[in-house]
């Protein structure tokens, strides 16, 4: 065997326990993200993609029950002890959160914020040290190192966020996920975040695993893209070919959306897609996308489609892939 | 909705012009707040003792002051003979002095009166008030971060049910059962006092003995305040639980302890330290009933005694002086949360 | 202005019929989820037994068990067969004051309560509702009798007004108004930046027609829990001011019996029976309100719902 | 390690508490319950505890005899009266000194009581004793000469302390209303009594009094007395069980039962000279214009109907229920404690519990029985509702009229109950605003001043039944110049039976005040009036001087009057068991407790560092 990938999810079922039933909210994923690869993971609110990142550092909530693997470097994340676990996180892999308005501590500089990850990791470092790494750290995510004694309430959404990520890269971890991480941005800002971070992950050449509702973005971005829908991987492939030529119907709908970058309400629907996702609690079986689904027929009905590879590095989970399409379908499509 | 705002748009120094601005007027805010409280409670406290019913002279000299000279004597030798006018003057200008009048019970000043009868309460309130908070934010602490589990539920309906109780018959089942004793437990405490009658509080042996004389009420008072202090810090806790830089903290590799203690449990005492800061002010009267069933010569026997008399300018001293520390603490619990609080502070 | 009223009046007959039933909806969605709470659950429990003692205590126990001239039991008896509690120092049965006395605590806790949510509503909807003087005015006078501490205030009224059942109501629905309000009000601030607020605005609705129609309502179910939670403090304190001798002597409540009970020296005397069960009657109303009032803030306020 | 450390350095604190406990001082300590000491300034205080800390202080001219508290000899060693009874001689004891040494000359006795006659607030408490004096001088250092304008029979008691004139010269008029006079710097207060206070001030809850070795009475047995102060019974009577303090007073007549057990312990309830009334409004009247004010109902200003409801008080019931066996049934304002004053009714004249023979009384008054089972009033018209007036601080006023009220109505007579507090009812008497309600008093061994609040004269003062008799109050004024004992004592029996008769109170009980000793530590104590009065709060200060600890207590010796003294508290066995450095045992366990807890917190705080699930 070579060197295992830098990240390797197999089979992950992710299942929270609630009031009113089990959520299984991540059913069966398989993902990988090799060494100095960007990939994307794409898909409506509520379709697991959050839950995937949090299962990465095994951060998920205590509620949740989790199966499979994930392997990081080769070493199974979910079995690991506290001790290893706590040493892989950040040092091995970061995350940059989703909402980051809200993942800095309110009462605490934000020099202080990163200085803490970096003692965490590497102890008995110089105050000058500390100090000097977080003026390179923020320097380098464009903000003047004066910031370090600011208070998070102090920095606008934008700063905040470049703080996120100088934190993220604080550590200098192999893998970096990001977590929807120029939502509730505003657009301009949301463009010069995801350039900031894309260059630094380049420069550096570590892996990244980034989640976005947004396919136009992660096209932009990343190397390859996964495409998820209610826990389930629906397509999987090269960013430039999932974008240009879904093979999934919910990919397509997702390309087709063009959602216009930092609009809020692409986030819960993208344009022309008729209808919620479904409630994880209550699945009709078959494919999940079936009642949504523009090409939806008796076929997708019986059992939920495997993820089949089609072509060179490109599988997607769905019966009628290679059909004909009906005169009606298309010009449904075409109308979309 | 100013979250548009780009680094490099926000000059350095009109930031922080704008941050001291916002927090020396914030000061100021709380202080004239706090000062016209105190009016409000000058005014109050005046006019609520002119309307008493009855003649302190002739309630107080039953059977004595049998002469109307007597009677006016009496009278004037207490000040009760102006008009209301200048009775109210006369009181602004002598509380502005710290004289609160002549206690008509014992003949010396209010103000002196209040000032010895002080620390008994101080002592007994401020030892429970120490170790409520210290063990109720604990028993709060530990129980929203393992929410649900045994040791919440216990603590959790154990701090409930202290809740309900009045904190009064607490002390008098505490009397019954470790000052009585019942069944084979002895009864080891004293069920009264603040120390033995014949020990010099100042001596070492004296401040044992106080001590001794001490473990019921504190006990009493612990438990009533913890109640108060653990649920109060459970549910502070629990509202930052959801909070996302606690999955930050986490996900930087932070142990469990570490991420409770240097995140969660920091953010969570603002609110805590606000009431329990709160809760000081209301000290002077809290220990109202405790101090009653333990025989402690602190404030609030001074103003169950002032009642029975009624010993009205007694009374009025110490329903000023309860006030004012409630005042007061509000105005520190304030100056606490913004002191702890970058968001008011900067 | 008559002419929008006229709209607003005809018009949505149907539209109201659809809110009523969207209410009754959501009360049943309330009771519900509350009924998932065991702790409401058995807060519940309780308070209906205590309340059916109340209701029923003239049938449980005649009325002339209270009369000091034709109470013919021993001085402090123990429990026996027929005084299932024992006697009091006028042997009277304890268990019929008990019973009697529930009334008065129940009573007096409800009344305080309601005065106190009046006053903390109204004023705390005038406060959150109208800018300006008014609102400011209103919200320093809340301000103010926030911090005006409860048990010298109500020791100085009751040397002032006297010792009776109605000072004693008036007493805790003074002081505890202002935490009610201060509720009220932040929840009003919220609603009025709400859409259809501002919506009736446009279309002129008057201001009081406003806070009927809109903000009202949608308070409601924070005054109900917070209500709860009031009646649970307004007993306590009833409690603890008769327990100090400003109560009504000529009423029993389990305040003056814990008042007598400590008079009399029932710890010297060993009569647990007069002083053990009125204490552990209040423990247990209070702890039904509490538990009730948190089940309801649990069911009414998301936020709250969402962190457990 | 930590353990024994905080024990190692306990040890000392309890070798410095053993010392201490180990000087054989006699040290009395006695617990009082109810209200404290208002003031140590003997002209500013009112209640009873003040009363007695300055007994202890200071010395009187005339003292109280222990059986029925006619005047002995104290600081006057003899008297004499002239032939008009205008003129009082007192021959003051020399060699007395005060406690800083200087003297008490009749100069210093002169002094006090000019300052009463001739000053402001001084006069509140003390002047009714000197009203009609018009001078005291001290033409010489034993001798006080009093000059009155008429005789006053109630001479020569009183009880007014004899301030030193050295220290009270300098405190002026303006000072006098807030002078504290409690010890200072370590000074005791100035006084020539038995005892002197080192320790205590007005509204504090523990007096520390010293024995004077050279009271010219002899030196008290006691070394020393604590008064401490309690609020509540449990606390005050269990100090007692543990022996923490040696005696305590005020306890209620179920907690002096239940001590009766115990085989270290004495307790009684000691009779009160004080009494509690049913006080109808007996006319109420502008005392200026002398019209009618407030709003009584004709039927209790009319006498015979007020007598005719004395037969309706059951009162060994009202004693059993509502004093719980603590007092005894009243008849007149003068309590039986005063022997010689006090008139008994004879037996056919005295109030039984007969709702058919007042009924009858009623009839002949012409309070007849309507068709509604109701009483009217003479002309027909009906009687209403009478308002019973209790006073909300005392469960006892209010049971008396919850019984009255019941009696009332077995003879069909509506009423209703409502309470006041004290000063409230005082206001409701003073407009008149009533037709009965229940208080009572406490009266001085000299009568006088209780028979004078009956009189016309002390309408809107201290009258509060609105009384007026002119018969009484010509016997009234008979009385207070009497020079006559025997034909005073028969005046003041006679002004008894017209109260009884015309009944504006209708006496219920005597009162009794409950008290309890450790008579394993205490003995001698000899109750005032003996038998039956109280131990403690007496005329007078025999008790403090001449009550020993029990290993001294053999015979109870007698200083005053041969072997008249036969009620003394006996000693008894002990069974105490409390050991005296058991509290500071306790006081230790409970800081090292603390220590642990706080050791323990620390201590895990760095294990749950180690523990570090999630």
């Amino acid at each position: 065997m070579t060197d295992p990938s830098l990240l390797e999810i197999r089979d992950l079922h992710v299942t929270y326990a609630t009031g009113e039933g089990a959520l299984p909210a991540v059913r069966g994923v398989d993902l990988t993200v090799d060494r100095g690869q960007i990939v994307g993971v794409a898909g409506e609110s509520g379709c697991g993609k959050s839950t995937l990142a949090s299962t990465i550092l095994r951060l998920q909530p205590v509620n949740a029950t989790v199966t499979g693997e994930v392997r990081f470097n080769g070493r199974d994340i979910l079995t690991m002890k506290w001790g290893e676990l706590r040493a892989v996180r950040w040092a091995g892999a970061s995350i940059v959160f989703q909402g980051a308005l809200h993942s800095l501590n309110p009462v605490h500089r934000i020099g202080a914020q990163i200085a803490e990850a970096l003692h965490v990791h590497s102890s008995g470092l110089g105050e000058t040290t500390v100090t000097g790494r977080i003026d390179e750290l923020l320097g380098q995510v464009g903000l003047d190192p004066e910031r370090a004694r600011a208070y998070p309430h102090q920095l606008s959404g934008g700063q905040k966020q470049r703080v996120m990520i100088a934190m993220a890269l604080a550590c200098d971890p192999e893998l970096v996920v990001a977590d929807e991480p120029t939502t509730a941005l505003d657009v301009m800002v949301q463009a010069q975040v995801l350039s900031v971070l894309s260059d630094l992950v380049r420069d550096r050449g570590v892996g990244m695993l980034m989640i976005s509702h947004d396919l136009s973005v992660l096209a932009d971005l990343c190397d390859r893209i996964t495409v998820m829908y209610a826990g389930r991987v629906v397509e999987e492939g090269p960013a430039a070919k999932v974008f240009a030529d879904p093979l999934h119907p919910y990919a397509g709908a997702l390309s087709a959306a063009f959602p216009r970058v930092g609009d809020p309400a692409a986030r819960f629907a993208p344009a022309g897609l008729p209808g919620d996702p479904p409630d994880p609690r209550h699945l009709a079986g078959g494919c999940s996308f079936a009642p949504r689904c523009p090409r939806a027929a008796d076929v997708c009905l019986p059992a939920e489609p495997e993820l089949v590879t089609y072509a060179e590095g490109r599988a997607a989970a769905c019966v009628r892939i290679g059909e004909p399409r009906s005169p009606a379908e298309r010009s449904r499509d075409h109308h979309a | 909705m100013s979250l548009v705002a780009d680094p490099g748009l926000v000059s350095e120094s009109e930031d922080v012009q704008t941050r001291t601005r916002g927090y020396a007027s914030y000061l100021g805010l709380k202080v004239l707040g706090a000062i016209g409280s105190l009016m409000f409670m000058l005014v109050v406290n005046f006019f609520l003792f002119r309307v008493l019913p009855g003649d302190p002279a002739r309630t107080l000299g039953r059977g004595r002051l049998t002469t109307d000279a007597q009677k006016a004597a009496f009278n004037k030798a207490y000040g009760l003979n102006q008009p209301l006018p200048e009775q109210f003057w006369t009181f602004l200008k002598n509380t502005a002095h710290g004289d609160l009048g002549i206690s008509i019970q014992y003949r010396v000043p209010v103000s002196h009166l209040i000032w010895e009868r002080l620390w008994p309460t101080v002592l007994l309130v401020g030892t429970s008030t120490i170790l409520a908070t210290v063990i109720g934010v604990y028993l709060g602490i530990r129980g929203a971060w393992k929410r649900g589990g045994r040791f919440d539920k216990i603590s959790t309906s154990l701090s409930l049910t202290l809740y309900s109780m009045p904190e009064w018959w607490l002390g008098l089942m505490l009397i019954a059962g470790l000052g009585v004793g019942f069944w084979f437990v002895p009864g080891i405490f004293p069920t009264g006092g603040l120390h033995s009658p014949d020990v010099n509080p100042s001596s070492l042996h004296g401040i044992l003995d106080t001590t001794w004389h001490l473990v019921l009420p504190v006990t009493t008072l612990t438990l009533a305040y913890l109640a108060d202090y653990s649920l109060i810090m459970r549910s502070s806790l629990l509202d930052e639980l959801g909070e996302d830089y606690l999955l930050t903290a986490r996900a930087k590799g932070l142990r469990d302890v570490q991420v409770r203690n240097r995140h969660a449990v920091r953010n969570a005492m603002l609110p805590t330290t606000t009431i329990i800061a709160l809760n000081i002010g209301f000290v002077v009267s809290g220990a109202i009933t405790v101090e009653t069933v333990f025989s402690i010569p602190g404030l609030g026997l001074l103003s169950i005694d002032a009642l029975q008399a009624p010993d009205f300018w007694v009374l009025q001293g110490f329903f000023l002086v309860a006030s004012a520390g409630v005042i007061l603490a509000n105005l520190v619990a304030n100056l606490i949360y913004g002191w702890l609080d970058p968001r008011v502070r900067t | 202005m008559t002419t929008t009223n006229e709209s607003t009046g005809t018009v949505p007959v149907s539209a109201r019929r659809l809110t009523r039933q969207r209410r009754v909806a959501a009360w049943k969605r309330g009771w519900a989820q509350f009924r998932t709470h065991r702790s409401g659950m058995v807060g519940l429990g309780i308070l209906v037994f205590f309340v059916l003692v109340a209701l029923l205590a003239p049938i449980l126990a005649s009325s002339q068990g209270l009369d000091v001239t034709t109470a013919n039991g021993p001085v402090l008896g123990a429990p026996s067969g027929h005084y299932l509690l024992g006697t009091d120092e006028n042997g009277r049965s304890v268990l019929t004051l008990l019973i009697w006395g529930s009334r008065i605590s129940l009573f007096v806790g409800l009344l305080a309560t309601l005065i106190s949510m009046v006053i903390g509503t109204l004023l705390g909807l005038v406060s959150g509702y109208f800018g300006g003087w008014i609102g400011r005015i209103t919200f320093r006078l809340t301000e103010w009798f926030l911090v005006i501490p409860f048990l010298p205030l109500a020791i100085v009224l009751a040397s002032v007004l006297g010792r009776s059942l109605f000072n004693i109501v008036l007493v805790i629905g003074v002081t505890s108004w202002p935490g009610t309000a201060l509720l009220i009000r932040s929840q009003t601030l919220s609603i009025k930046e709400r859409a259809y607020v501002e919506r009736a605005e446009a279309i002129g609705a008057g201001r009081w027609h406003q806070i009927g129609k809109h903000v009202l309502p949608n308070v409601m179910p924070m005054v109900f829990a917070n209500t709860t939670l009031t009646v649970a403090i307004a007993i306590l304190s009833e409690t603890t001011l008769s327990f100090l001798g400003l109560g009504d002597p000529t009423r029993t409540s389990w305040g003056s019996m814990l008042d007598s009970a400590f008079e009399i020296g029932s710890i010297t005397t060993g009569s647990w029976w007069y002083i053990v069960p009125p204490g552990v009657c209040v423990v247990l109303v209070v702890l039904a309100f509490t538990l009730i009032g948190q089940a309801l803030e649990e069911v009414l306020n998301p936020r709250l719902r969402a962190r457990s | 390690m930590a353990l024994g450390l905080v024990l190692g350095s306990l040890l000392p604190a309890m070798a410095l508490g053993s010392t201490a406990q180990a000087k054989d001082k006699v040290v009395f300590h006695v617990g009082i319950l109810g209200e404290g000491v208002d003031s140590l300034n003997p002209f500013l205080g009112f209640q009873a505890p003040s009363y007695e800390m300055w007994g202890l202080t200071y010395d009187y001219l005339v003292g109280y005899s222990m059986t029925d508290m006619s005047p002995e000899p104290d600081l006057a060693t003899k008297w004499k009266t002239s032939a008009d009874g205008r003129t009082w001689t007192f021959t003051v004891r020399s060699g007395v000194k005060f406690s800083d040494g200087v003297p008490l000359t009749a100069k210093d006795v002169a002094y006090t009581y000019n300052r009463v006659l001739h000053g402001t607030v001084e006069q509140s408490n003390w002047l009714s004793y000197l009203t009609g004096v018009t001078s005291v001088t001290a033409p010489d250092d034993t001798t006080v000469v009093m000059k009155l304008k008429k005789p006053i029979a109630t001479l020569p008691l009183l009880p007014i302390p004899i301030v030193p004139e050295h220290i009270w010269k300098n405190v002026s008029e303006k000072d006098i209303k807030s002078y504290a006079a409690e010890p200072s710097g370590g000074k005791p207060v100035v006084g020539s009594g038995p005892f002197r206070l080192v320790q205590g001030t007005a509204d504090g809850s523990t007096f520390k009094f010293e024995a004077n070795p050279d009271y010219w009475g002899g030196a008290p047995h006691l070394d020393e007395v604590i008064f401490q102060f309690y609020k509540n019974d449990d606390a005050a009577v269990q100090a007692l069980i543990k022996g923490e303090i040696d005696f305590v007073e005020g306890i209620t007549a179920l907690e002096v039962k239940s001590l009766q057990g115990q085989p270290s312990i004495t307790a009684h309830n000691g009779n009160s000279p004080g009494f509690d009334e049913i006080a109808f409004n007996a006319g109420s009247i502008d005392v200026k214009t002398g019209k009618p004010i407030g709003n009584p109902n004709p039927a209790v200003l009319d006498p015979k109907f007020r007598h005719a409801l004395g037969y309706a008080l059951d009162l060994p019931t009202l004693i059993k229920k509502v004093y719980q066996g603590g007092g005894l049934p009243g008849t007149t304002i003068v309590p039986p404690n005063y022997k010689a004053y006090h008139w008994e009714p004879p037996a056919d004249q005295k109030f039984t519990f007969d709702l058919a023979k007042a009924g009858q009384l009623l009839d002949e008054a012409g309070y007849k029985k309507g068709s509604d089972g109701l009483r009217t009033l003479p002309d027909g018209s009906p009687i209403g509702t009478l308002r019973l007036a209790a006073r909300s601080d005392s469960p006892t006023s209010l049971h008396t009229m919850d019984y009255f009220k019941q009696w009332l109505s077995d003879l069909g007579i509506k009423s209703d109950v409502s309470t006041y507090s004290s000063s409230q009812l005082t206001g409701v008497i003073y407009k008149g605003n009533f037709d009965a309600f229940q208080w009572g008093w406490y009266v001085e061994p000299d009568p006088d001043s209780m028979l004078s609040y009956m009189t016309c004269g002390q309408r809107n003062g201290s009258s509060d039944s609105w009384y007026c008799n002119k018969a009484y109050d010509k016997l009234y004024n008979k009385q207070h110049v009497s020079t006559d004992q025997t034909q005073r004592e028969a005046e003041i029996k006679q002004m008894q039976e017209i109260l009884y008769r015309d009944s504006p109170y209708l006496v219920t009980a005597y009162s009794s005040i409950g008290e309890a000793v450790r008579s394993d530590r205490f003995a001698c104590l000899v109750p005032q009036p003996n038998p039956g009065g109280v131990w403690l709060e007496q005329y007078g200060v025999y008790n403090y001087i001449h009550m020993k600890p029990v290993s001294e207590a053999s015979n109870c010796d007698s200083a005053t009057a041969g072997g008249e003294l036969s009620g003394a508290v006996k000693a008894t066995s002990s069974s105490d068991s409390s050991s005296s450095t058991g509290p500071f045992l306790i006081g230790a366990g409970v800081v090292v407790v603390l220590l642990l807890v706080a050791g323990g917190i620390t201590m895990m705080r760095r294990r749950t560092t180690v523990g570090d699930r999630e």
